[in-house]
């Protein structure tokens, strides 16, 4: 164990209540007051193969999943062969260091003494004194982590409670087995020698996906519509499964066509909506992208990238469609491209994502991925309160009325279906102030180009509103790493290795990918290094820098699915900077 | 009150002289009027193609979309707000063609719109292409040779998707048109209405005699539009004798009416207030 | 009249015939052995409107529509004052200075003598005496034409038969008709004292649609599927009606995307086959490129352009696509992207494209632009004979056959459907080098990272194949111009004004898109100017050089919806240079 | 003469035990076997969802694409290849969502091809949300609250967008699964058998028992499988019977046929020649 964390990991199969059981642990450490974050290595398959669900927890901000294993819990002997054994590292995992907790009956497997202490416990056979129910033995491998690590047993009882609702029989069995494999553990192999700094004030703890959707709601959403797609449903699932409680309209449509096009609708008729998909359903939304584009119909469209291409690695991460999204639709119009680098971000970004996309009337793009989407962190404080800005809305009988008005700033003034004295016309079709289309009976090609300034117009004043480009420690950094997205994470875990080695090395981290602050270029000025870290092949976010600024760079990609893990990471950076 | 003239629009149509999307214009108009309806409360929403042009040429709200996805844009202003009147409108290779799958799951939900299709059996905008609804045999540009589909039967697919008001009409015979598109905006749920519309200049075999010839009067027989089997025989009546008229209607409960937080119109919903209980969900 | 070329436009409202009028003029031109090229000015209405065709030939190569205008043909009043009038100018288009022909029942119309001679000719009068069909005027004009230019007669007359079909009735109305108006005008007004250089050598005349189609087949092309979109549609319609003479089954379907996944599934069984549309279509088609190149199912799509954003100006020309098809589908995998400059070049670039797609197994997207798609442009020579390569396609059963064998080059052999011994699944999602899925029990990190590097390995291997990239003046020149696609001839001539000025400009010329050749690193070397030159608002192309190659410049753009005219364009130029 | 072993792949399925698609592995299997059919000339071409995961599992030429899309890929490798038994295999939602408008379009070309769908009413692959198939009132993770559509009928879809084999199985009898399989490999057109799969993960509704109880056999009744009408009513019968077999097959022009250039295998058309009078059309 490494300061005052804790890293815990619990394997399975698919079907074997690995996830479950690993968010309980998590609550366990952010109920306690502790810092944490979480990562779920899963496959595209229901039941089988290997899963893994690692937590790891300090008293300070905890980055990313990190480097190490003090703890592992599996759930069956492949788990337990995988990650003791050093020659496994899938994506860059680290095996385990620490502590072995596995039931009894798994045998015969290759040891690793020197590194893994083993400590089998009959998990099934207290499971099984309290119900028939298998999953009961993750319960009792929970009570036993919690031993181990002197957490105090009624949280984790509460969270047990909470988890299946209230006092009822099976939560009370769960409790009951929990707590005896807390007592085996600790009466059999004792306790941990170092002691975590809990503290009684509980943390949110919550997935990018759910914030993302608290975030939207925070922001004025209305109506959802999409269509299920890895790993954008946890943010489909969670505004569906509040959809009565936050008062959002919830559907699932035919298609993810459907589902654009309804949102476009749906912002045509006066409310806030949006959709949300992954880069296969969002390569299908793209003509109606460039609709709202045209049509000056404000749309958030929430994209959570996976390991592409094509189906790719459903259930992997990656930071593969930033070209995609930059070049969603047919022509030049204005586009907004959001990327947030955590959770908390990940819910403050979304609400302004909404107003961004109405104040300025396009299509605003927020580009997740899965990683981000799926893991939990914890989070201190969720400000709820927020300014909404619809932009310019007609009042009901303006005169002279133009929906497409040249103003200096591009924008104008929007009406609602409804509204008397304000009828006219939105066109896909090119079109003149009043919305007239201008290509019907006589093309003018002075109006056509008009209409084209007027709407390019927009991401001129939009630019004034970006704010700076956020940093880490660039003040005395003689080298520079670039990252964006979730990435941000073990990039400063790594950038704050090698600040411990002496290395003055600090991060620019792009929130606002497009249009993009273009501070980064003093950013940069005079740096030795500048690295681009990326979790893709081609390093999409280096060609955009270059095209937008000339700003190029090393590049430090990992394209095998996984994140990045800091360790291995400073490692790389460090070669670059001494090369 | 309204007249028809309130729903004039400012733009003149570009559509050939002699073109069958003008009576639809009128009868869209004219049925709007009769029902008293305001130009304010109306949108009309289109695709892409001659037919989809209308919504620039009335007084309303109008939403002139991308090819093929009118119907998933007017179901969501319908539920956003149930005051307005919503008609979507478009051609044959729009509906048929590239907005199939919509059609057929619109339909489904019987949300309360009323889609009207001015069925040309061409397609129009592009100088006369071969449509789902084109003639087995018909030569067109795509189809030097004749055209090898068995053509899709609009009437049939909307029964079988769940319509709850199907009708057929003829843009020879304005009068009848204009009723059954009133009676399609006035019936709760999902109504359609194909209409035989002649494009003049592409489709040189449905045209405004091939129909006169052929078309007849569902109400002047003893049709049962509560009937859903006779209305599918009716609709697959195809040859010297073709019915126009209301071949099917029911009552049916609406999508919106199945969801909770349509209940009220979800554009005066006020914004959500993430409480306490809500945050501490996460905790 | 400049040197020995001529510049004649046809002007009426949409339904009036004016675009086979215009076509049946370019024939006059080409079929007398001289270069020709024409643009037609129209708009998305089927009647009505105003509508123009103009053709420029002359003895020496004409590289576009050509700046100025010497006869005007008008088919009704508007047209008669709008060409005539030197205040209008329709995104560049020249007023008319030399002889205008109309039908002289059109009066008090605004007079513009000092450039203009009026020549009002009874074209209806002498019409009607042939036929009831009022098109027939318009064959009369074309009789004027012909006489004030002194064009053999008889070579008007065989047009007009090839087009009518023979030696009919209705051939013989017309030709009839127009020898009247030929007479009528020589002996009313006399003929031009200036002379074309006529010869017996008739030309090829076609447009680019037409060409890619030929040069399609002439590529080995056995199946098309698509789904009509101007300015695609040319194309499209080229292929349906020669689907028996050429031997291609052609297939319009329900939707863009039925038709993508239906040329993959042909090629993957074994033909070559290929989709075409625009901007918009292509959008939806996005999804299943990225299943082309994840399946290494080769591919191809003529992606032809038209002015965006959405669905735009469906009748007028842009390059605002270039970065939707770079950006096409997520994740990162191989593509290439060729356009060519002119009608010849899509003749045997197509050809090529089919080649590259096989060979490399990946998807080929040849983008053209509504300009090059529709005009007319004489070639002299049009080599029918081509090697066909298919690449690696693997022997009945062969050993050991892996579908997705990690070789040096990354090709590997393909097995098609009905081979004995080969039998193996292509899978969207990420595979190794059985096709079998590594995705699905077990992820496998490690592997995931090989098969993206065999995919990637194909580009590399490609770019060796690319040739150099095409010049035009660039020996000696200051200053470069850097164009791509149709805008070819006119940035050519600008040049050549400029360059009869004395100012040393050349040009490059980027035909292979992407990848792209680094030898312009070499040509940009040194030079006092770089500008790009581009029909868009943003600059795509230089985004595009940017991000490659650190290259940048000045931008001059036109995103009205007109291609650009040689004489503005080289003030535009001359302004930059000097500045 | 082949066996069901020579079908048999190198690659473990993944699906959960119990998986309603382990019936239709086997059937398929079975059913090309039966028919003498090689590996080598079998083509199995999936979507994406849980089923669609087939083709890595069974040994044949297998194209595992994009979810929605099988059937455009499915009938142009008919179309190249007419010596290839093609079998399109794929979810509900795969075919009755994302791909609805491909599966109306070419059953309505009757291309000789066998459509199967694993009917399992849910999405599978995504961990259980509501599909087009899903019953009324289902609580699944985006319908928490209960479904809220009235479930799309695949037999009443398919008779009305054209295929002529249309029939019901059920992977709890794996016999009948098979001869139906075996019937739609040998119509001479477009059909389509639609299986109910049971999900044991994620549908708790549909299970193994429900389908037992209900189902009953249309070829122990009297019902005559080229009655449209008849297999209409039948296809809507749904409740405590619900009838499973050939409910409609009728002999129909197909698309291939009608097509000059397909008249011989496009496969084996040599690379056409440009003439010199094709290049005259040029002068
Ligand atoms: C995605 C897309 N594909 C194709 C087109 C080109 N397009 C425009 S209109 C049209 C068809 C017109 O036919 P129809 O819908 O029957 O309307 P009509 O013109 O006959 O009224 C097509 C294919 C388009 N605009 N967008
Ligand atoms: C374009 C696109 N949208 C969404 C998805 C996500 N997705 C994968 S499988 C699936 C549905 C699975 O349901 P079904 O087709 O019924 O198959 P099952 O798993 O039940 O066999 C979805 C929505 C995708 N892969 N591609
Ligand atoms: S082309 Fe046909 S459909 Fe279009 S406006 Fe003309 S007549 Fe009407
Ligand atoms: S989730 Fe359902 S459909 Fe998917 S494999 Fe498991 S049981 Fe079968
Ligand atoms: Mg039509
Ligand atoms: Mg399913």
């Amino acid at each position: 164990m490494n300061k005052s964390e804790i890293i815990v990991r619990i394997a399975g199969a698919a079907g074997d209540g690995v996830q479950s059981a690993g968010l309980i642990m998590a609550k366990v450490f952010s109920r306690n007051g502790l810092h944490t974050s979480t990562y779920n290595y899963y496959q595209s398959i229901i039941r089988g193969g290997q899963s893994w669900y690692q937590i790891r927890a300090s008293s300070e901000k905890v980055k990313n999943q990190g480097d190490g294993l003090d703890v592992l819990v599996t759930l069956n002997k492949d788990g337990l062969e995988r990650h003791t054994n050093p020659e496994i590292n899938e994506g860059g995992a680290s095996s385990l260091n620490g502590i072995a907790i596995y039931d009894k009956s798994l045998t015969g497997f290759k040891e690793f003494k020197d590194r893994v202490k083993y400590c089998p416990v009959p998990l099934s056979e207290i499971g099984q004194k309290y119900s028939k129910n298998p999953l009961l033995k993750n319960t009792v491998a929970l009570g036993a982590v919690c031993g181990y690590i002197s957490a105090d047993f009624e949280v984790l009882a509460d969270i047990i409670r909470d988890q299946f609702g209230g006092k009822g029989e099976i939560a009370e069995q769960n409790v009951k087995a929990a707590k005896e494999g807390y007592e085996y553990f600790v009466n059999t192999y004792g306790k941990a020698d170092k002691k975590l700094q809990y503290s009684k004030k509980r943390k949110y703890l919550l997935a990018g996906g759910d914030a993302a959707g608290l975030g939207a709601v925070r922001g004025g959403l209305k109506a959802f519509f999409g269509y299920p797609m890895t790993p954008a449903s946890s943010f489909l699932h969670f505004l569906a499964q509040h959809s009565k409680s936050l008062d959002v309209f919830v559907k699932v449509t035919e298609d993810e066509i459907s589902a654009i096009n309804m949102a476009i609708g749906a912002n045509y008729a006066g409310v806030r909506a949006m959709t949300g998909t992954s880069g296969g359903g969002f390569a299908l939304m793209t003509e109606a992208v460039g609709m709202s584009g045209m049509m000056e119909v404000p749309l958030v469209v929430y994209e959570a990238q996976r390991a592409g291409p094509s189906t790719g690695l459903p259930t992997k991460t990656e930071q593969g469609d930033l070209l995609q999204v930059l070049g969603a639709s047919q022509g030049d119009f204005p586009k907004v491209i959001l990327a947030p680098r955590n959770v908390e971000e990940a819910y403050y970004m979304m609400s302004e994502a909404l107003n961004i996309a109405e104040i300025y009337q396009l299509p605003v793009l927020y580009l997740t991925d899965l990683y981000l989407a799926e893991h939990y962190e914890t989070v201190d404080n969720l400000d709820t309160s927020f300014q909404i800005n619809t932009g310019k809305i007609a009042k009901d009988g303006m005169e002279n009325y133009r929906r497409y008005e040249f103003t200096s700033d591009g924008i104008s003034f929007r009406a609602l279906p409804g509204q008397p004295g304000l009828m006219h016309n939105e066109d896909s079709d090119e079109h003149d102030e009043k919305g007239d289309v201008v290509s019907d009976a006589v093309t003018d090609p002075y109006l056509r180009k008009l209409a084209m300034e007027k709407r390019m117009k927009k991401i001129d004043e939009y630019i004034k509103s970006i704010p700076p480009t956020p940093t880490y420690m660039i003040k005395d950094a003689e080298s520079v790493v670039i990252q964006w997205g979730s990435t941000q994470g073990a990039v400063e875990e790594a950038v704050d290795i090698l600040r411990g080695k002496g290395m003055k090395v600090g991060i620019i981290e792009i929130t606002h990918l497009y249009p993009m602050n273009s501070d980064i270029l003093q950013l940069v000025k005079g740096k030795k290094h500048v690295i681009f870290v990326e979790n893709n092949y081609t390093g999409q976010l280096r060609r955009l820098i270059m095209s937008e600024f000339g700003i190029t760079g090393d590049l430090i990609v990992k394209y095998d699915g996984e994140s990045f893990y800091p360790g291995k990471l400073s490692e790389e950076i460090e070669a670059i900077i001494r090369r | 009150m309204t007249t028809i003239s309130d729903f004039k629009g400012t733009v003149k149509p570009d559509w050939c002289p002699g073109c069958g999307n003008f009576a639809q214009l009128t009868a869209i108009s004219g049925a709007l009027a009769e029902l008293g309806i305001e130009p304010k409360d109306t949108t009309v929403v289109s695709g892409i193609g001659c037919s989809s042009n209308l919504p620039e040429y009335i007084r309303a709200y109008g939403f002139h979309g991308i090819h093929g996805r009118l119907l998933p844009v007017a179901t969501a202003i319908k539920w956003v707000n149930p005051k307005l009147t919503v008609i979507g409108y478009g051609g044959d290779g729009d509906g048929f063609n590239e907005g199939t799958q919509h059609f057929f799951h619109a339909a489904r939900r019987n949300t309360d719109i009323t889609y009207i299709v001015s069925d040309n059996q061409i397609f129009g905008l592009t100088t006369g292409q071969a449509s789902p609804t084109s003639e087995m045999g018909m030569k067109t540009k795509t189809t030097p040779d004749g055209n090898l589909e068995t053509p899709l039967d609009p009437m049939t697919f909307a029964l079988t998707a769940g319509a709850t008001f199907v009708a057929r009409a003829f843009s020879g015979d304005v009068k009848q048109l204009q009723t059954l598109i009133k009676k399609g905006i006035q019936h709760k749920g999902f109504s359609f209405v194909d209409v035989f519309s002649p494009c003049v200049t592409f489709n040189k075999t449905n045209t405004y005699d091939f129909f006169r010839k052929r078309v007849y009067k569902l109400d002047e027989t003893n049709h049962d539009p509560k009937d859903f089997y006779k209305a599918y025989e009716k609709a697959r009546e195809w040859g010297d004798k073709i019915p126009t008229g209301v071949l099917y209607e029911v009552e049916a409960s609406r999508y919106e009416e199945r969801d909770e937080v349509l209940k009220t119109p979800l554009i005066d919903h006020p914004v959500a207030k993430i409480t306490p209980e809500i945050l501490n969900e996460f905790v």
